[in-house]
């Protein structure tokens, strides 16, 4: 019987190696892991690449992570966002390093990872200080940029459903990077409020199918902060 | 440049919203960039359907809920709470900018530090060497919604020019913007740059001009209203 | 108020011109669009390029559009199946262009339209006749082919439910192409056997949200054929 | 190449179909090649949980239903009736296909009309210049799945080996099939070329070699079974 659900945090951790690449699913608060990033700590993996839309916020969480020295790089979007202390001083001492990345561009990257496809053009950061560096190349008298994908070794998420096959939901503004980060790594542990029978979801609203996912663990985490 | 006796009085953060949310017409798909544009939601008519996008997955995006209705999972790209009206839906990051990079926002409302003559815009980043810069999805809506209007101040507090030949700051996309809502005045983008398309009463050409730091046509100056 | 509801098939048909590109979606006969595509014949539109997963079966729907000689060119996936007596003659006869595109790539170049993605990468016929004549690139040592995105005037697609704002349901196996089509289109006509109220679709079970729709019109068209 | 009195029986479709069956574990996404890869399906133990993928956007897929409990909306990729098991789920063909091209399907079963000893297949045209070739989604199969396992005739009807040092039909894909199943054997393709793993009782290694168009190595074989 196939059954993604694991038991302890430690077994939803299982296997992150230092060095990896790790997708954190959520924007703001809203669908963030936070237990399994709790669990990332925990593990003590270090050396990491951290792909998320912020860096953090306070002292807990993804900005405990980045306090702790566990991570080398970080790529996202918007890692200058209130709160964010952490992550502004090790940026300014020159101990992380930064990838900025479009937000669209960022969900694309993840997106062509989970897809196939290595590589992709794209109109954003055209003519910016974001393609510098970058191939361009104007197809139909428009300049594009060459964006390749972004894989993760793990995919830290969650949801708000899940039954055995690992079929997942989201709510509401909660799917965001989620159910994309959840095609993209080769590994992707869920942690969701509720457990459902399989069948229990809808076919037609399964959000992310079972077969981007790999483990799921129960974590009755609540709403987000308001 | 210092202003004595004027006589004319720059529209305050909401007239500036609400002049903008009267040319929205019905049916429009419209992104609002975080900080004021925000506020045009406020200001279109009650009898108008427009339908608001939000970066991170939803369309359809209603007001503020009151302080005792806020349901945490409903956040706006500000990270706001916000409500889903009727006939909205929830969808993921890459739907959501398919939906901006594609082409299928018709207007996406954004604040700037400066908008060139030719349609390039500035609003992420203030110096090419700042530090911890933040993009988030400026760059995506400037460069894939269908039109990008502008609503800013048409100076900074320091009274320097935010209408430019060419921008000082680092880019968000080139060639892009159509329309800037000012406190002062609509200018359009055009192929001939800046052209003035309504002041607000009071001032006069030359003041407006003086105002900016390119150079204004007024010869679509709507003069009826 | 917004309302995408057409009352006839000729508000449906508005605006096609000859020499559109047009979508057609459906995999076999389930999500296909037949009323619309009768809709297509009746407005006499011609010099028409279909994008469709088949190319047609028997002499009526889209077999009949080609036999009445008003399709200049065809891209699809699989063109020759049981049936497609009317391609077949026509593809002989040399009086239709055949443009054969593996489904994957098919269904990528489509979202890459609607994705405002004007080309990418792709593993899908490297080394294949498929990609002869089309740019390659090795990249982290395996080859892949550059295609480009495949945009439509005009997408005719299939869906279970819509509402005024069209967005729309499809069922079971019938969103297919339909779904990725209705984004890839300046003109989305959607054929709807249920009218719903705006609503009454669970947020989270929209399957293409209203912006990607156009025009929807309401047709009882019942169950494909068994 | 004629057999006379020979000492073995050559697998029929249900028993290649139950053999290949056989080999995939609990837990797998597996996707079904049209024709006779879909009597996979029929032979996997039932105590063994397999998830099946058809390109049209299922997940999850069950057995052909009833003749009087057919529900038209549910097909497969070969526009068979299928049904939907608990757990199963519907998508649109983009995400279909990132499930196929993303690596994210463990297994494909093909079927070929000739396997190379690189791994190179050829099974969706039987000439270069054939009028209206058919591609379908095999290419992408061939491409992206895991793995790919080939279901075929040792030979042709003809007595033409499939099995061959290099393709002279059109390519599907270069060098990706891991592992073929015919009516005679398990054949590995291995960095050294076909590898058999098992042989049908009663076929001597001789005359499976003089059935195939390219050496066979025989030192991975299985002779306990």
């Amino acid at each position: 019987m196939i059954d993604k659900f694991v038991r302890s945090m430690a077994d939803a951790m299982e296997g992150i190696a230092d060095g990896s690449t790790v997708l954190v699913g959520g924007f703001g608060s809203v669908g963030q892991p936070d237990a399994l990033i709790d669990g990332l700590i925990e593990s003590g993996a270090k050396d990491l690449t951290i792909v998320a839309n912020n860096a953090g916020a306070g002292r807990v969480g993804l900005a405990k992570l980045l306090e702790l020295r566990r991570v080398r790089r970080i790529i996202c979007s918007f890692p200058r966002s209130a709160g964010s202390v952490v992550f502004e001083e090790l940026y300014a001492n020159g101990e992380i390093e930064l990838e900025i990345v479009p937000q669209g561009t960022l969900a694309e990257r993840l997106r062509a990872a989970g897809a196939g496809i290595p590589a992709f053009f794209t109109p954003t950061a055209a003519g910016t200080q974001l393609a510098e560096g970058k191939e361009t190349r104007v197809i139909d008298g428009r300049e594009y940029v060459l964006e390749k994908w972004l894989p993760g070794d793990v995919a830290l998420i969650e949801a708000w459903q899940a039954d055995r096959w690992g079929n997942l939901t989201y709510r509401s503004s909660g799917r965001n990077f989620n159910a994309v980060m959840a095609m993209a790594a080769t590994t992707t542990v869920a942690q969701t409020q509720h457990v459902v029978d399989l069948g229990a979801i809808d076919p037609e609203a399964v959000a992310t199918p079972g077969i981007f996912t790999s483990r799921v663990i129960h974590v009755p985490y609540g709403d987000p902060e308001i | 440049m210092s202003d004595t006796a004027a006589a004319f009085k720059a529209l305050n953060r909401d007239e500036m919203a609400n002049r903008l949310a009267q040319d929205i017409p019905e049916g429009w798909y419209v992104n609002l960039g975080i900080g004021a544009p925000t506020k045009v939601a406020d200001f279109i008519p009650a009898d108008r359907e427009v339908v608001i996008h939000s970066e991170n997955g939803i369309l359809g995006m209603g007001p503020a809920p009151a302080k005792d209705q806020v349901d945490p999972w409903i956040i706006n790209a500000g990270k706001q709470h916000v409500t889903l009206k009727p006939g909205g839906s929830y969808f993921d990051h890459a739907t959501s900018f398919a939906m901006i990079r594609g082409g299928h926002i018709d207007l996406c409302v954004l604040g700037a530090y400066e908008v060139a003559e030719n349609g390039d815009i500035a609003n992420w980043a203030t110096s090419a060497t700042e530090s911890a810069p933040a993009v988030g999805g400026a760059m995506d809506l400037a460069a894939g919604a269908k039109r990008i209007w502008v609503l800013m101040q048409h100076t900074t507090k320091q009274g320097e020019a935010r209408l430019v030949e060419s921008c000082s700051y680092p880019l968000t996309a080139a060639g892009v913007v159509k329309r800037i809502y000012t406190d002062l005045a609509v200018i359009d983008v055009t192929e001939e740059g800046f052209s003035v398309v309504e002041m607000i009463p009071g001032l006069t050409r030359e003041e407006l001009q003086a105002r900016s730091g390119a150079r204004l046509r007024f010869d679509r100056l709507n003069t009826a209203g």
